[in-house]
């Protein structure tokens, strides 16, 4: 599903990562981890082509990213839901429409949208914001929501990117048990994040980065 | 893509942002109302200087005691001309008497004349475009050689004043026209622009939630459109209100302005250029879509 | 709180949006010399137009075979009015004189006479704020009944209406610069604050990191000032060249316009304007700081 | 230090604290946990003046909030080093200036400045991004920038707020032991966070919040 061959990506002072192979079937949940600034937001990004790949190649979804044609780019990003490290709500609207924006960019049915919405909110239990702007939430509630607008339309592939980074242990637990249960119906997931707890007993593989380079591979 | 959903996106943010979008609104606005201010003026100062040449004529004296066929004669030949746009006989008595009634207190001036000493006249009226003192010259010269006629006159210093003034009001009226149409579709443009720079984290976010170009465009078109347009139809109400108001009051008490020109039909000019640049401004400012 | 500071901040801000803020500086200029070349066109149509009034004169024509002495009496009469400017003496001969060059080409008109005449003249040129209507009518009423006056002679229609234009043009231009210059500095002032807003989480932070209120309003003072000034100074520029290139050049074909004049010892007016407007801009668009 | 007297503080249709109780003296470490919403980040809000209490009393360093004059809101503040949960950086400075303006603020001699911001980023080992700007550092190289600001100008009192939230556990550790340190130095500090490593058996004690109320105080 997610294929990394020999890739590297640098910046103009800076190598983000050197020479990574990697890959994610269909259907399978995995992890990044690392410590801080070692590459685990710009293999995301690589994915989602916020960023091009320096050297390497890259198949997402039996798409070669380098010959990808500009008007795919999005065809490829619809079939990802993405949570953002630092959420990119969009402040100028409430919280259901932050989440409805997903399904609007992917054409859903007006009638689906609220129950789907609604739905998704009740997942990371922020029905009760519904109305609210994302600058009246707190830090959790944020990335419940980013969480949420990444889960709601039913991705192929979600990325998390430290998606339980501001919230309690019991919260970020069902967050992993969400995430889990979307994957057993099939969803390709991969999970950026530092908390050990997360990846702990899960039984899945972890890849492991550091400075930007392969830092050997373990089963959670 | 739903349209309505397009159109809820963008009205929600002309609210949310509603006092920095009046501004923009009013900015426009403004811009609009002086572009069609100066215009309107340009075009009214040139039609009242387009009405002087009227009264600019070539008098041809003819020698005295020609028959009525010579003098057809000789106003056929004129007519032939192609810069002459009529002519009008005038017979010395008629002369006599115009320029008794123009002297008027001072009509004893001719007292001692017992007889008309004014010869017969044709006043010629050229074509507009021949009032120039080359043409002038030229056909003055022409008509002298016509036989029977005796003397010609036009007021030379009245031809190259008339002549220069209105070649000089059209040009510093155009050059009026140029700078402030020019600067205020950039201000009107600069306005949106500047209204719209730094949604950029906005538009990415958007790119990498997977919208195709349309889909993020359409909202910020939608914006700058409908800032465009409010801009035009206040700048176009405040034309209005100031035409009839100022322009209406001003020529009652001066005649001179009552017969200020302005072109109703033309008053969609005002809100289309908002829209045109309300649309360009947000399509510039939103910057071309990579993604 | 160190001063360089403070500019070291504003000028890498001013960098660092430098498009963005290019636009609102030519704005701004462009705005400016709006109002700058409304103001000067206004002013000097206006130049103009006082001129016309000094052609205006009141011919008193006397009555025949006065003594020198009689018409220094009347002259002296005359010229207790405190609305006459001066008074000119025009022998007949001279009036004589004058008619026969005027008609030129038709003097024969005249050849019938064997004797002058015409009467002599005294010829007075009135007060600038005497030229109206009412005030000319009742001057030439008093003068009537002046003993050995004949005649009283001035162009009613020609006095009625370089009246009513003269008060029209200054009616319009003032109405022309207070539309313009209150459009231009709106637009300016909007300008700057549309380029400020949404700065309100950045002032937020400089608050909650414990800076007192000048700490932050000042850099972003200097960046309103500064722009405003290049706005100015860039309008100024505008406005130069403007002055030298197009006017002097029209100027050189048209004499009319060679005699426009230009108030350099004014040109300062358009940078403090910029200066002005881009720290009120700059203050308003802040707001009211509160911890 | 800081002492809370059953403070409440209302939003439109939220209660985000209710009657809370609370002090930390001179010199003091403590913590505040929670739940996702339970009014951590409003607690901190309320300590430097960004909301106003609705009810109840708030001292802090000798000052009386409700009676604080507004020309003194800044000097309470420059009292206060602030990690925010949003980082709140400046992106239209690079990381030094962003971590020099608390000293700016402050007034501090200009040649003092460098040096100081200096050993700040090593702190927090981001010595090698001094040039950069915030938008090109990774989740956790931001989260520490903020960090270097909070500590630079040894404030009197710190209010860190899920200051470890986008940093691996090793990086986590090394913020706590820097901030134990200043701490041992005599700085008064309060921790916000859910991350029950960073207060495990640190024998600070523990302020816990649930949907605004206080739900009992611990020894972590
Ligand atoms: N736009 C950019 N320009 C320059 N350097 C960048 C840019 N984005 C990231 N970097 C650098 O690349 C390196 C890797 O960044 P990345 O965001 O992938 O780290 P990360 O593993 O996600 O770290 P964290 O856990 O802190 O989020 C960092 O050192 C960062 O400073
Ligand atoms: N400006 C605001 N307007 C309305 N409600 C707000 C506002 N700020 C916070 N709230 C609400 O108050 C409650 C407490 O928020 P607070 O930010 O204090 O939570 P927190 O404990 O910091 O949570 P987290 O761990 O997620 O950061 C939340 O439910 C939040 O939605
Ligand atoms: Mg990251
Ligand atoms: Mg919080």
């Amino acid at each position: 599903m997610i294929t990394f061959e020999n890739v590297s990506k640098f910046y103009d002072n800076q190598t983000a990562l050197r020479k990574i192979s990697f890959s994610v079937e269909r259907g399978e949940m995995a992890f990044i981890t690392g410590p801080s600034g070692s590459g685990k937001t710009t293999m995301l990004k690589l994915i989602y082509m916020a960023e091009k790949a320096d050297e390497g190649r890259i198949n997402v979804n039996d798409m070669e990213l380098s010959q990808l044609r500009e008007s795919d780019v999005p065809v490829l990003r619809k079939n990802i839901g993405i949570v953002f490290q630092d959420f990119r709500l969009l402040d100028n609207i409430n919280v259901f429409e932050n989440v409805a924006i997903a399904l609007r960019i992917r054409g859903v049915d007006e009638r689906e949208v609220k129950s789907k919405v609604f739905d998704a909110l009740k997942l990371v239990s922020l029905r009760h914001k519904t109305d609210s702007y994302p600058t009246a939430l707190s830090g959790g509630e944020q990335q419940r929501v980013a969480i949420a607008r990444a889960i709601v339309s039913e991705p192929v592939i979600i990325l998390a990117d430290e998606p339980t980074g501001n919230v309690d242990p019991d919260t970020s637990a069902g967050i992993i048990r969400t995430f889990k249960e979307i994957n057993a119906r099939g969803t390709t997931i991969l999970l950026a994040t530092h908390n050990r707890e997360l990846f702990k007993n899960s039984g899945k593989r972890v890849l492991k980065l550091d400075f930007g380079n392969f830092a050997g591979e373990e089963i959670g | 893509m739903s349209m309505s959903y397009s159109f809820r996106l963008a009205f929600q943010s002309i609210i949310r942002d509603k006092w920095v979008n009046l501004l923009a609104v009013l900015t426009i606005a403004a811009g609009l109302l002086f572009t069609a201010v100066t215009v309107l003026t340009v075009f009214n100062v040139n039609l009242i200087t387009r009405e002087i040449p009227k009264k600019f004529s070539v008098n041809v004296y003819l020698k005295e005691n020609l028959q009525k066929q010579e003098i057809d004669n000789i106003t056929a030949t004129i007519k032939k001309e192609p810069s002459v746009e009529n002519i009008k006989f005038i017979p010395k008595e008629d002369a006599w008497k115009e320029l008794k009634s123009s002297l008027k207190n001072t009509e004893y001036i001719l007292e001692g004349l017992n007889e008309n000493p004014l010869p017969d006249t044709l006043e010629i009226k050229l074509k507009k475009d021949s009032i120039n003192p080359d043409a002038v010259k030229k056909i003055s010269t022409m008509l002298k050689q016509i036989k029977g006629v005796s003397e010609i006159e036009y007021g030379e210093k009245f031809l190259s004043s008339i002549y220069s003034l209105s070649l000089g009001i059209k040009t510093i009226g155009l050059t009026l026209i140029i700078i402030m149409s020019a600067g205020t579709l950039f201000v009107c443009y600069s306005t949106v622009k500047i209204l719209f720079y730094r949604k950029n984290r906005e538009i990415e976010t958007y790119k990498f939630l997977g919208a195709t170009k349309w889909f993020i465009r359409f909202p910020f078109l939608i914006e700058g459109a409908t800032i465009g347009l409010c801009g035009g139809f206040l700048g176009l109400l405040g034309l209005l209100i100031l035409y009839y108001f100022v322009l209406l009051k001003v020529g009652s008490t001066f005649p001179i302005f009552s017969s200020f020109v302005f072109p109703l039909n033309m008053s969609y000019l005002l809100p289309a250029t908002g829209f045109v640049l309300g649309v360009i401004g947000a399509v510039i400012a939103i910057g071309r879509i990579r993604y």
